[in-house]
């Protein structure tokens, strides 16, 4: 198993080199999709599923011990629940300053800019929070199933 | 004859999402391999996002992207624009369904540990025995 | 919406449907499945549903082919039927 | 088992394709599902929201439980999947 992985993958120059060149711009337009999601196709789901594909990428032409270098599983799973927090807290806490549950008008009491200035940032907060949940989900379906649960060698 | 090529003209793409689905229903219960039931399940469900996308469409439409100082102006006409409420519900079982694809992979490997093959009647096999 | 297009991507896409679902091997379906997948993104793009499109363009023929690619790898590539 | 299924898929299909009989044509605007709430949305949603996307607009703000517990199912699945899979390396 180990010699065939070591001879099948991750061994050429090119891939490894056009890899290394592509995951920075691959990250920086995922982050623009989320961002710019107000304007354009695009949104939480998007971009986090291309954020993730960087990674995943990573570890298909490096191996899983490199991209777990980037992102350790403890990372991971802390981006897991900040992305979960960030959205059921902002329901709550526009929930405990005055309004309903993800009502975003009632933030306005909080920091003041317009209550439908407010509307804007507040969908804009919620994608932020879908698109880190989205990311490290994918990331961490990718890691058990490439190698079956050991999450410690990949294809 | 004319009715009938105004029906045909009308109808056609509705026609050919159900020869989709049923190409999906035929693989989840006929085939044997529970790769190919899940690719079935993924045609089936393809197919019904693709039955709600098209029930928003309108001749001519636009995307349901507007300008901005239009929008504010309040001169959007509700005619030229597609309809987005069914692109919201299939945006959200698009991501539902890839996390459920998720799932049942992890379930296969899991069978694929604990008896050796994919193949239902196999499986069927060594559970009797 | 073009009406030759849609009808053409319509064709295509029955043609994918049933390749993946009658070949033996369980990687080149998986291959087969990206590609309806990806005819199915250039057929909401052209009703009209762009962040649809975009989605599946993603996440259908992105992702989800990378992981049934992974799990079969991991697994077999044998099929009987 | 598959002349089964496939009479059970072509008594499927044939119910479904009698059900087409009943739909409005394709591309039609005045069909029924493009006349009750959607208008509202189109007309209105930048205006009360600022977000040109309308798409965006009604998935962050008017349909927020939806997309927060579809977050919450994929969060779901990624620990479904770990608990089904995961194990030690010195365990084959």
């Amino acid at each position: 198993m180990r010699d065939i992985y070591e001879h099948s993958a991750g061994e050429d120059l090119i891939i490894k080199t056009s890899v290394r060149l592509l995951v920075p711009f691959i990250q920086l337009f995922g982050l623009y999709v989320i961002v710019h999601g107000h304007y354009s196709p695009g949104g939480g789901f998007q971009g986090g599923v291309i954020l993730g594909a960087a990674f995943i990428l990573l570890a298909l032409a490096y191996d899983m011990k490199t991209s777990q270098e980037y992102m350790t599983i403890r990372v991971n799973a802390l981006f897991t629940n900040l992305g979960a927090a960030i959205f059921i807290g902002v329901g709550a806490v526009s929930a405990i300053f005055g309004g309903l549950f993800l009502d975003y008008a009632a933030l306005n009491k909080l920091i003041p800019l317009g209550p439908i200035e407010w509307h804007s940032f507040g969908i804009f907060l919620v994608e932020v929070g879908v698109g880190f949940t989205v990311m490290s989900i994918m990331v961490l379906l990718y890691w058990n199933l490439s190698s079956s649960g050991t999450l410690d060698e990949g294809l | 004859m004319e009715s009938i090529v105004g029906e045909i003209v009308a109808k056609y793409n509705y026609w050919i999402y159900v020869v989709l689905m049923m190409i999906g229903f035929y693989a989840m219960i006929g085939k044997r391999n529970l790769v190919k039931k899940l690719l079935g399940m993924n045609i089936f469900q393809t197919s019904i996002i693709l039955f709600f996308v098209s029930t928003g469409v309108k001749k001519g439409g636009g995307i349901p992207i507007v300008d901005k100082y239009q929008g504010l102006a309040g001169t959007v006409e509700a005619a030229s624009t597609v309809n987005p409420l069914p692109h919201v519900l299939m945006l959200t079982a698009i991501v539902v369904g890839v996390s459920v694809t998720g799932v049942a992979l992890a379930v296969l490997q899991r069978i694929y540990r604990e008896y050796g093959t994919l193949e239902e009647d196999e499986i069927l096999e060594k559970i009797q025995r | 919406m073009i009406w030759q297009l849609d009808l053409m991507i319509l064709t295509l896409v029955v043609v994918c449907a049933l390749v993946t679902i009658n070949i033996k091997d369980l990687l080149g379906a998986s291959v087969v499945f990206g590609i309806y997948s990806f005819l199915m993104c250039l057929l909401w793009a052209e009703m009209g549903a762009v962040d649809v499109a975009f989605t599946e363009a993603t996440v259908g023929a992105g992702v989800s082919t990378i992981f049934f690619i992974s799990a079969i790898l991991r697994t077999t590539r044998r099929s009987k039927d | 088992m598959k002349h089964l299924a496939l009479i059970a898929t072509l008594a499927t299909g044939a119910l479904l394709l009698y059900g087409t009989k009943d739909f409005p044509a394709w591309g039609d605007p005045q069909a029924p599902a493009s006349t009750y709430l959607s208008p509202h949305y189109i007309e209105d949603a930048v205006e009360e929201t600022h977000v040109p996307n309308i798409v965006t607009a009604v998935l962050g703000d008017y349909r927020g439980y939806d997309t927060m517990f579809e977050t919450v199912v994929i969060y779901c699945a990624g620990m479904a999947v770990v608990s089904v899979l995961s194990r030690k390396r010195e365990e084959e």
